[in-house]
């Protein structure tokens, strides 16, 4: 694959490639120094709730928040730190979020990784799965409405959300708008602990996109370069008017379901095989058999990304948590159709 | 002029799409076909490209809703009837009615459900859906009785912020009509009047109004005088009208003809009972449909549901306590 | 496709063959005139509720019902009344269900298409389309784990129903649990007044069977013959352990979506095209033109069917229909934990 | 030996399964993995091909356990969190509840709802959801509060011929401890006086039990005597055990976790108000969680939620009066 991407003759195609290919790098580094972070965060009893981590699946993440542009929808789901960060998501939101800072696009209301900024085009999953690619579907049919084309949407899903009934619906219905809507189903071989061959029986999940009328594509989910290139293609395509797209990427989480959970129903054979790499290191090796960079650049590159992830961490801890006297107790935003009286006042504020 | 409760329902959509260029209207076969009801009659013809038919998919369709409410439309989703939104329920209380305590994003969303039991319709195509969506936070749902209520009360559930159900009733779909559409109507969240009285309170909604005021016509053949509240939404509920009423009245009946466990007659006397003990002579009382699915022979469905005569029978007991 | 059926030298299977064309000739001759019955009783005003028709379904649906033994399993959909018939439910409980006698199996609870028999195979539909398909997994799976083998569970569904999130879980589940389900979907072109292009963007429904890892069938939904042997197939193959099958026949309703609706949105030129002949009248050619039966035997057979109907619709005018202060209102089968004194006494009789 | 309120749960499944050859288990990571909180330890070890993990599909999971009841079997069907049955709700209300009303054939399941607030679980992993399951005809709600009803009302709901939906409290999964597992109990549909009271009845059910009794000991400090009454089950509701502890206290405050419009306490005070209005000496009050989705922060989800402290709160208001 690296030889279309980076044909010789097209040099500066070729560095443009590579410095997306870096850019894609330190990207999937913060996230990875980030996940870390909150997974040693809680550890130490310091999160409420749990932690989910994109760990190994970096590269598809990535690729999928920088095929996007300001203007764009991105619908990430659990394991899209690095798409996240692709896309703009400062690492505030995700600190906030995950301390409950009232600084925080969630403001404490909702936590980890159910946050987002709706208007900026960065949705806010429900747990839900598969709930959300029917509202991308809802903005991009809007846009055309409103006569502001141009944009894509990027909803993410991995294998087990494919089999919600929401899933389907949604990837139906936007086949039969026609809608810039591209899928990306990060597909892991896991829901939880339950393997793929207790989820669907279809060779692979390619096999959906023509049921919908989508144009399909397979990636490598722990090649870089594989990923950047066929959701980069499928984004390009659908922003083009060919239609929806459903991309699927092959790829093993390299940790829990939540921190919670040591994946002792991954065996050792699947954690070693040599197609499970972990797509941050091969990435690496990549960069530096290319010498597009140097060891002491990347370990640089860490060094910053340790760093902006402990300021992050710092400033927060030094944020407001939610005050319940404070709170404005209301679920509309028409406030005089509200209700009152009927609720207690606040209870004590310790757990 | 003579205007339906269901031209009028047709009528508020046609002057929100004339008036407001952020409204389009999603669901099964409402475009070129005009819905199953005919609330969109012509609509997909006046408004190119903005009555559009839904596949068979209503989660879906409530997503694209959210979706759209998101960028900054005022859609207006049909369910078929009532009873299939069921299938859109985890879209409609958890993202929609979440999305702005979540994200301080609003999500003016409109879902229109054909409710409530017509003769021979059966389990699947009589249900009214009030309370369930009335017991998640973040949702107004109205009800409304009236020709002049299904009017001017669609037409704010459009221009709401907040998603709105709006339960339209369809046994007063072709019965009800009006000599002309409302030019101006009581606010959300208030109860009406809908007849004086003095000796008791019968609160009611959407078509359980007309046999309240049914049974009224009996009673006061009796000598009773019965004040019926209708209620016009149940969320938010306008506990003031009704305790006000009680206060003058001294006894309280409540009839809806949703299934009896929870819901809006348990609500109304669980308020008026907190916030009014001390008005009421006699105990309060509720009349709802039966513990069962809704029937589909029209011998069982009409004893399903309350009518005038139990509705009268009911209020005698508790005026001769 | 005749060649295959009707092979030379094939003298006894053949003789089989016309014989099974001939029975269900005469089923759906017997279906469609049951349902002209309820046609004309509609528009007499003497059904609560609307009438539901097969009309152009007939051999798509008696292949269904056909395909089928004692002790199988039949989920039959809103226009599957030759199908019924096949598969052994008495005309008594059609005409019964449409007019709420007592003595019916829904016995005036439920109406029109609302009925069957679960303990005797035969699902009673509720509404919501999509939903009976994942029951008859559930009772495929009990007779797996109950060692009661060698049955199939058969699903019929329209083009509409397979936008539902209902249908999509199923028919994976289907998939993992490699069930002897055969999921047979009429395609005919509308939901309601809904056409195809508006309801699904794949070239056509067989197109979904990959995606669930099922084999996928086509048939010719106006020819009884095709239908036979593609549905007899996809149920041989599902009886002999090779996993779920999917059946699309394409065709076209006949009549409105219900007796209320005019089917004014489908166009003449549909209506009249070639590919939409009547399938009842097909196979009456068909029949005359082999010379397996004459004119006057089909004349008798069809007066029979009549004799058959007129005597159910007479019976069942004069039996009892549901009393209100007679009917247990109690949605439990355990009666001590029902709640009683709740709900009001009946109200008055009259409609 | 000390038990917890998920063991209880574990156990009484191995119990279902060793001696009934019907049921069986079905849902997300129930196999190997033992669901995501362990209520299925080792039960597919001990019991191979009758613990089945299924695909997240939780309308066909439902739809499965039905067909599989027609079938004669017993399934149990685990939700992961109460809060996604809502992706199930249709199949559950609208097939399961309506089987043996509509064709007389019973619909032997019981879907295992993990509900309730825990601290920073947020909107969609918190939720209670017995008032929408209660809502419609055709099914038994259990609601238990202690290891030993976690217990035998599991069995129980296995045995009974109707849909059950138990609705198990996740607050009580590790922290509640019994030293043995029951031997006898009281039936389905009794509720329980879980603390004796002479002065006020607080209503409470699952994890609110254990607030309620917090805040009757607070109150005896005070020198009131609070009666408190498990429902155990909300449908059927034991009105009539609840209206003798009203016949001797006089007072009534009805506590649940979920939110405010209609549900439990709604309906226990219009039952309360409608069958012993004589015997109230206050208003009947009640105490909810507040109208807004459930919230992530420690801080604000306990102020969500009614507390030992809010209870003892409103009751000293109603105690005053
Ligand atoms: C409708 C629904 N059912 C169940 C869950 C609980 N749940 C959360 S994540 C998860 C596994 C998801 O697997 P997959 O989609 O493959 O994503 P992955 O965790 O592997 O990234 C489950 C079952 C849920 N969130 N939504
Ligand atoms: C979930 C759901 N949504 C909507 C409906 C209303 N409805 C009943 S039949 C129908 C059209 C069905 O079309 P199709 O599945 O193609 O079957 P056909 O009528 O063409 O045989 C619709 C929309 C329903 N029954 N269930
Ligand atoms: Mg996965
Ligand atoms: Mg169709």
């Amino acid at each position: 694959m690296l030889q279309t991407v980076l044909s010789p003759g097209a040099v500066g195609e070729s560095r443009a490639q590579a410095e997306l290919f870096l850019q894609a790098y330190r990207l999937m580094l913060q996230a990875r120094v980030l996940d870390d972070k909150f997974a040693s965060i809680y550890r130490a009893g310091k999160i409420h709730g749990g932690v989910f981590l994109g760990r190994g699946q970096e590269a598809l993440s990535v690729a999928s928040g920088l095929a996007l542009r300001t203007g764009d929808i991105f619908a990430p789901c659990i394991r899209d730190q690095a798409g996240r960060l692709a896309f703009g998501e400062p690492i505030l939101d995700a600190v906030r979020t995950y301390f409950g800072s009232t600084l925080g696009p969630m403001r404490g209301r909702d936590g980890n990784i159910h946050r987002g900024r709706p208007k900026e085009g960065l949705l806010a999953m429900i747990s839900h799965l598969g709930a959300m690619i029917s509202v991308v579907n809802g903005m991009l049919l809007s846009r055309r409405m409103q006569k502001r084309e141009g944009s894509v949407g990027l909803a993410c899903i991995g294998d087990g959300g494919m089999s919600t009934g929401a899933a389907h619906e949604a990837l139906n219905q936007a086949g039969v708008e026609k809608l810039p809507l591209v899928v990306v189903v990060a597909d892991n071989q896991f829901a939880y602990s339950t393997p793929t061959e207790r989820q669907f029986a279809c060779e692979t999940l390619v096999d959906r996109a023509d049921a919908y009328g989508l144009t399909g594509h397979s990636a490598d989910g722990t090649n870089l370069e594989d990923c950047l290139k066929v959701v980069g293609q499928a984004v390009e395509k659908a922003r083009a008017g060919k239609g929806p797209q459903l991309v699927v990427a092959k790829l093993l989480r390299l940790c829990g379901h939540g921190e919670h959970d040591d994946a002792n129903y991954i065996s050792a054979k699947l954690k070693n095989a040599p197609e499970h790499r972990d797509c941050l290191q091969v990435a690496e090796e990549r960069i530096l058999s290319e010498r597009w960079s140097t060891p002491d650049e990347l370990e640089r590159w860490r060094k910053d990304a340790q760093r902006k992830t402990d300021d992050a961490v710092s400033t927060v801890q030094r944020e407001p948590t939610p005050d319940p006297f404070a709170e404005k107790w209301q679920a509309l935003a028409t406030e005089n159709l509200s209700e009152a009286g009927e609720t207690p006042e606040p209870g004590p504020m310790d757990i | 002029m003579s205007i339906t409760y269901l031209e009028a329902i047709r009528e508020a959509q046609a002057k929100a799409l004339a008036q407001d260029p952020r409204v389009f209207i999603y669901g099964q076969d409402v475009g070129a076909f005009g819905g199953a009801f005919k609330a969109t009659k012509n609509l997909a013809k006046e408004f190119p490209g903005r009555v559009l038919d839904a596949p068979i998919s209503e989660d879906a369709m409530a997503g694209l809703a959210i979706g759209a409410a998101i960028e900054g439309m005022r859609p207006i989703i049909e369910m078929q009837f009532a009873d299939f939104s069921t299938v859109a329920f985890n879209q409609i209380v958890n993202q929609a009615a979440t999305l702005y305590w979540r994200t301080n994003v609003p999500c003016p969303i409109t879902v229109r459900l054909p409710c409530g039991g017509t003769s021979g319709s059966g389990p699947f195509h009589s249900q009214t859906m009030e309370a369930l969506y009335a017991h998640y936070p973040g949702v107004v749902v109205m009800t409304p009785a009236t020709v002049a209520d299904a009017y001017s009360m669609l037409l704010e559930a459009v221009a709401i912020d907040d998603p709105v159900i709006f339960c339209e009733h369809k046994f007063l779909y072709y019965h009800l009509k009006a000599d002309s559409l409302p030019t101006e109507a009581l606010p959300v969240g208030k109860a009406r009047i809908a007849r004086v009285g003095r000796d008791m309170t019968i609160v009611a909604y959407s078509a359980m109004v007309h046999e309240a005021l049914a049974a009224a016509e009996e009673l006061k053949s009796e000598g009773w005088e019965a004040e019926v509240v209708d209620l016009r939404s149940v969320k938010p509920l306008d506990t003031d009208t009704v305790v006000a009423s009680v206060a003058r009245t001294g006894r309280l009946l409540c009839v809806g003809e949703d299934f009896p466990w929870g819901g809006v007659t348990a609500e109304v006397i669980a308020r008026v009972t907190s916030e009014g003990f001390g008005l009421l002579d006699a105990p309060p009382q509720r009349l709802n449909a039966k513990d069962t699915p809704v029937p589909y022979h029209p011998n069982l469905w009409l004893a399903h549901r309350p009518s005038a005569r139990t509705i009268a029978d009911a209020a005698r007991k508790i005026l001769r306590q």
